[in-house]
């Protein structure tokens, strides 16, 4: 445990730990391009140069490890002199093509430049190295060479952790460029990683291209949705609308990586949402107002129970629902509909694609959280036999609960139900054939946590208020019970979770404060 | 004609003031109850009391309403947060009440219902202001005696220094 | 024959005194903007043309008309809308209505029938105006109050706090009056200052009561909402106040009821203080001129300069209004407060009380 | 006759004539009256210009309408980095970008949109502007139209003036 001083602060850190990253536990941010916390040590870029004592030449911070009684200096002028010098090199043969780059406002070479350089280019623009521009590289990348500067980032992440190494450099001295091999493209579900790892905008989203200047975006932590590993990551938005989701890190679940499947997930929230609550009386949808459709269904529900008996009412949860929401619609059916025919599935069409690092065939947020809370996958068989049965006279179904049904089979199944009431974000067979459509939240309109495979409760965050005349799901399940008769006083996800916690052994305990941004893991074997 | 204006203005007052107590808008109580008041003035119009109608119009149709419109603008209550009003056993016994009321001021009407024809001209404004300085003169002096102290304690109420 | 001559009449006074109004309302348009120019040193509106001829700008009211027809007629989203749509019909009728009272001419005598140049010579005259005119005030209120929005709230309320200040103040002003020529019928006061005072002077209200006379037209400026008593309005602080959401003909029609008013108002000051009709030494048969000469003029002439006479005078305060609001700025708040109630309210009990004072003395035989 | 600036005294006391406030008002109707007889008999003077007929010649600096500058080939020197759009304190540009057909240009505006209702031409679009595709030299200011769908300049609109 070597104690050492850096600007003039001591502190004490454990052994083998290098400059950068001592500096940075203390809070003191050291320049760089080239180091990146999770791989190796490459130390090209030489951005992190600080001044140690006793050593005649400047150092670079990332691969020098402290020992006892180090003294470190890293506002030297000599170390800012140094810093723009490397940072002026860097940019002799930047086109800066800034206006049309998607990099601009999270940009290294930007953010250094305004801090270290505000230098003239003592080059002529002609006299620059031109290299390829808009290379469509495979994955979701668009690779342009010319704004490289060579830290080779990319480079270790396919080799270390992906594996796959397609990237390498090319060519020598100021012609040097990175580039993927001849006749080879990105082959790997990780690609999109590239584009946060690359510093500058070498290396950008396919699918993020001019879409939007990220100075406008707002980010939300939140869980990527996608399935049941739970990464965790930053939803960007703007206004209403969700551009992009960027991992987040969390060591314990996805490092600082996330998978291309994931990423394109933002899409659900945009795409076909329903947006008003409509009724569908004698066949004909009519848009409706929040609390005839919530009336008209608390009746429904209440005639089929009076009438046939709490046997003939089903509820069919969603795996992508939130612990809280599922709580509430667990409490809904077994404390005021009575009924035992619950459950829920998490099988999707196909074979999910599934791998050892963080892609797992489960496609749903949080299957491992609606079994906790009481909803079985056997359940779902149950409940639907009963339906073709005839057996069921009023049914309440959330999100994409029948998505392993081909749409014909959802409106045969369904059909045979008097009053079908659907909880959904997403237009589908299922709201196509309910008599009464609740438009929810996306994941990035609402708050509340998910339960990961491994049993980790993770919260995610509400960014912008639903869209349209969308709302909160608890808003919508507290509303239904309250109609009812429940008298339910929830007030949010957080009030819910409390109820949760308590009520729930495997959550006892748990606490938004106590999951922080990181998570927690449920009780084992409780 | 006179029965049928005295039918109209009345129905008026009558269905104004209904009116006044059923909206559940305040703004729109007040405006029913400019109506009522309106209707009232030309029920004494049709008495010959002009002077008792332009009266009823100008303190309280033209100030006493005015007060009303402006609290009710201060305060400003948006729509949605107004109260539901409910029927319940209180508001009942006060429709039995009132029509209790309605009952006995017919009963006194007949009593001491003025003779027709003999108003021709206790209306106008010779007439009332002789009556108030002659007749009712203690009355009067009183109420504005009462007047002033109200004036006096809304003063003293309102100013923190005096 | 009588009913059919009895609505031709009544229809006919109204016609007259309607096309009186309104045509004074379309001049004041222009004599406002044109005046309003001349005065700061601008040339004002000149660009409407008929035929290529401007006249100094006369048509621009026509082309005001039809830009207000024209125009967008909206309604902002979070506004009442039924009472949004009320409001200016609440403002223009009560304006319309207080024309009628007013005599614009002495009774004429036509086929042996008796006829009085006036809508309805009332016996509460004077009180059903202050009645009606005092009703003006919920067109603003309720223009403020529906728009549900900042500006407009802020001038519905300093409207109504205005309103019931200087109605008190012009009620008692006009006491004087009342007291002197012993009527509230506005008939009998336009007869009653046919008379001399001291053998010379015509016995007009502004004589006997000068003091009544500066609160009462002050008065009648708050009530009107003209400057320097435009606070409701005031375009520099609350932009437009109350009528600042409205457009089109709804907003033309507050601009009437505003023009109806001045005119009205101004008619009501001239036929209460300044002898209505009354032309200065002109008895029924000619002038009487003080020394003892007199002319003799034909009845048809008679009636031709009383009713100009009163055509002039109503024209000089609209003129007045004008002339008053480009000279004087607005006034604060609460100075609009203080001197409604801490100087116009007293002195006009004091009017009260020294006119009684001399009634009273005059009575018991003095003068 | 000019207007000129008169330094009024304004004493810490008023006068009982001042306090009446009667007779000053006199004193400024006179001078109203005054200046509105003078402009009727010397219409002459008044300084006002006729303007359709009469123009201001606009400052070198004036501000009128935008215009979106064109390369030598004719396609919009706009790239679309949205710094206008960014810098805009209206929120009255609206842009979306594009692929570009020419590569060597990458990026261009589909859509770029100036609201003229809600622009408060304080030019700080121009200055933004990393390409000098902007520029507000029209000399115009915002002609009327009677929609408001016509008063939302599109590109093409912008790039023919």
């Amino acid at each position: 445990m070597p104690n050492f001083t850096i600007n003039g602060i001591a502190a004490t850190v454990p052994d083998g730990t290098t400059i950068l990253s001592a500096a940075h536990t203390i809070g003191i941010e050291i320049p760089h391009y080239c180091y990146h916390p999770k791989l190796s040590i490459a130390g090209n870029c030489r951005m992190c140069l600080v001044e140690v004592e006793k050593f005649p030449k400047l150092q670079i911070a990332c691969n020098t490890v402290v020992t006892e009684g180090m003294v470190v200096r890293s506002d030297t002028e000599k170390v800012r002199k140094a810093v723009t010098g490397v940072l002026e090199l860097m940019l002799i043969h930047h086109p800066v093509d800034c206006p049309i780059c998607d990099q601009a406002g999270e940009c290294g070479l930007q953010n250094y430049y305004m801090k270290f350089g505000l230098h003239k280019s003592r080059y002529d623009l002609e006299d620059k190295v031109h290299k390829k521009k808009v290379q469509d590289i495979g994955g979701q990348i668009v690779l342009d060479a010319e704004r490289c500067i060579l830290c080779s980032r990319c480079v270790r992440f396919l080799q270390e952790i992906t594996k796959t190494g397609e990237m390498d450099f090319f060519q020598r001295a100021d012609h040097s460029e990175i580039s993927i091999f001849p006749g080879r493209k990105l082959d790997n579900d990780y690609t999109g990683n590239l584009a946060d790892i690359c510093p500058v905008g070498a290396l950008t989203s396919k699918d993020f291209r001019f879409k939007c200047r990220v100075w406008f975006l707002s980010g939300v932590e939140s869980i990527c949705p996608g399935c049941s590993n739970g990464c965790n990551i930053v939803a960007d938005f703007k206004g209403d609308i969700l551009y992009r989701l960027k991992p987040r890190r969390n060591d314990d679940v996805n490092q600082t990586w996330m998978c291309d499947l994931g990423r394109l997930e933002y899409r659900k929230a945009n795409e076909s949402r329903l947006l008003v609550p409509v009724l569908r009386e004698g066949g004909k949808p009519v848009a409706a107002s929040w609390d005839e459709v919530l009336m008209t269904s608390a009746m429904r529900f209440r005639e089929a129970a009076e009438k046939h008996g709490p046997g003939s009412v089903a509820v069919i949860a969603s795996p992508q629902s939130s612990n809280e929401e599922l709580f509430l619609a667990k409490k809904l059916a077994s404390e005021i509909l009575k009924t035992e025919t619950i459950g829920f599935t998490s099988r999707t069409p196909g074979d999910g694609l599934s791998d050892d690092f963080l892609i797992k065939a489960d496609k749903t947020p949080n299957s491992r959280g609606a079994q906790l809370l009481g909803f079985a996958e056997e359940g779902f068989g149950r409940a639907v036999k009963a339906i073709s049965d005839g057996k069921i006279r009023a049914l309440l179904i959330f999100g994409t609960a029948l998505s392993d049904l081909s749409d014909a089979e959802v409106e045969s199944l369904l059909s045979k139900v008097p009053f079908v009431a659907h909880v959904g974000t997403g237009d589908g067979a299922v709201s196509r054939a309910a008599h009464a459509v609740l438009p929810s939240a996306s994941f990035a309109e609402r708050g509340g946590t998910f339960t990961n495979f491994a049993g980790r409760v993770q919260r995610f965050r509400r960014g912008f208020a639903p869209r349209g005349k969308a709302r909160n799901d608890i808003e919508i399940i507290v509303g239904l019970a309250n109609r009812l008769g429940a008298g339910w006083k929830f007030d949010g996800e957080e009030s819910v979770f409390k109820a949760l916690s308590e009520a729930s052994a495997p959550f006892s305990g748990m606490s938004y404060e106590s999951l922080g941004s990181g998570g927690q893991a449920v009780a084992e074997g409780r | 004609m006179e029965l049928i204006l005295f039918m109209l203005f009345g129905a008026i007052a009558v269905g104004g003031a209904i009116m006044v107590v059923t909206r559940r808008h305040p703004m729109a109580s007040a405006l029913y109850l400019i109506l009522t008041l309106f209707a009232v003035a030309a029920l004494f119009a049709l008495r010959q009391a002009h002077f008792l109608a332009a009266i009823q119009v100008i303190v309280y149709a033209g100030a006493v309403v005015v007060l009303f419109i402006f609290v009710i603008m201060l305060v400003n209550v948006p729509e949605n947060k107004l109260p539901m009003e409910r029927v319940t056993g209180m508001r009942l016994l006060g429709v039995v009440a009132a029509g209790l009321l309605i009952l006995e001021s017919a009963v006194l009407a007949r009593k001491f219902a003025m003779p027709a024809g003999s108003t021709a001209d206790a209306g106008s404004v010779q007439a009332v202001g002789r009556a108030l300085f002659t007749d009712y003169l203690l009355a009067f002096e009183i109420t504005s005696v009462l007047l002033l102290s109200a004036v006096i304690g809304a003063i003293a109420m309102a100013k923190k220094k005096i | 024959m009588t009913p059919v001559f009895d609505i031709a009449v009544a229809v006919a006074r109204v016609a007259v005194f309607f096309a009186f109004v309104f045509g004074l309302v379309v001049i004041m348009t222009w004599v406002e903007r044109k005046g309003a120019a001349y005065m700061q040193d601008r040339r004002g509106p000149n660009r409407a043309r008929i035929l290529g001829l401007t006249l100094g700008g006369v048509f621009h009211p026509l082309a005001d008309a039809l830009k207000f027809l024209f125009k967008e007629d909206f309604i902002p989203d979070g506004a009442h809308r039924l009472f949004y749509q009320l409001a200016p019909m609440f403002a223009l009728a009560p304006a319309i209505m207080t024309m009628a009272v007013v005599p614009f001419g002495p009774p004429v005598t036509i086929a042996g029938k008796t006829i009085a140049l006036q809508i309805a010579d009332l016996n509460v005259g004077i009180l059903y105006l202050f009645a009606v005119s005092g009703m003006a005030v919920y067109g603003v209120v309720l223009a403020g109050w529906s728009s549900n929005s900042k500006y407009p709230l802020l001038g519905g309320l300093r409207s109504s706090a205005q309103m019931i200040s200087y109605e008190v103040s012009m009620g008692l002003s006009v006491m004087g009056i009342i007291m002197v020529f012993q009527s509230v019928r506005l008939s009998e006061i336009a007869l009653g200052q046919g008379a001399l005072l001291f053998g010379f002077l015509p016995k007009w209200g502004v004589f006997v009561q000068p003091l009544g006379f500066v609160l009462f037209l002050t008065a009648l400026y708050a009530e009107a909402n003209r400057t320097p008593f435009d606070l409701p309005e005031g375009e520099s602080e609350i932009v437009a106040g109350y009528h600042l959401e409205y457009a089109s003909f709804k907003f033309s029609m507050f601009m009437m009821a505003e023009y109806i008013h001045m005119v009205v108002g101004a008619a009501v000051v001239a036929t209460m203080f300044f002898g209505g009709w009354q032309f200065p030494y002109l008895a029924d048969k000619g002038f009487v001129l003080p020394g003892g000469f007199s002319v003799a003029v034909p009845a048809a002439a008679v009636l031709i300069l009383r009713i100009g006479s009163f055509v002039g005078k109503t024209f000089f305060f609209c003129w007045l209004y004008v002339w008053i609001r480009w000279t004087i700025p607005r006034f604060r708040y609460d100075q609009v407060m203080r001197l409604g109630w801490k100087v116009m309210l007293p002195l006009s009990l004091l009017n009260i009380f020294v006119t009684g004072l001399v009634l009273l003395y005059i009575d018991k035989g003095g003068f | 006759m000019t207007i000129g600036v008169k330094k009024v005294a304004r004493p810490e006391k008023m006068s009982f004539g001042e306090s009446l406030y009667l007779l000053e008002i006199m004193k400024g109707l006179a001078v109203t009256m005054g200046h509105f007889l003078h402009n009727i008999a010397h219409n002459k003077d008044i300084p006002t210009i006729e303007y359709p007929e009469v123009r201001r010649t606009m400052p070198a600096r004036f501000r009128g309408c935008h215009r979106l500058m064109k390369r030598p080939d004719g396609s919009p020197r706009c790239v679309a980095c949205y710094m206008c759009a960014t810098a805009c304190p209206a929120k009255c540009i609206t842009i979306v970008a594009g692929e570009s057909p020419d590569p060597a240009v990458e990026k261009y505006p589909v859509r770029f949109d100036i609201d003229m209702l809600r622009c408060v031409f304080c030019g700080q679009c121009v200055e933004a502007c990393p390409c000098d595709a902007i520029r507000m030299d029209t000399g115009w200011h915002t002609p009327p139209e009677d929609t408001r769908e016509k008063l939302i300049y599109m590109i093409d609109k912008l790039l023919e003036k």
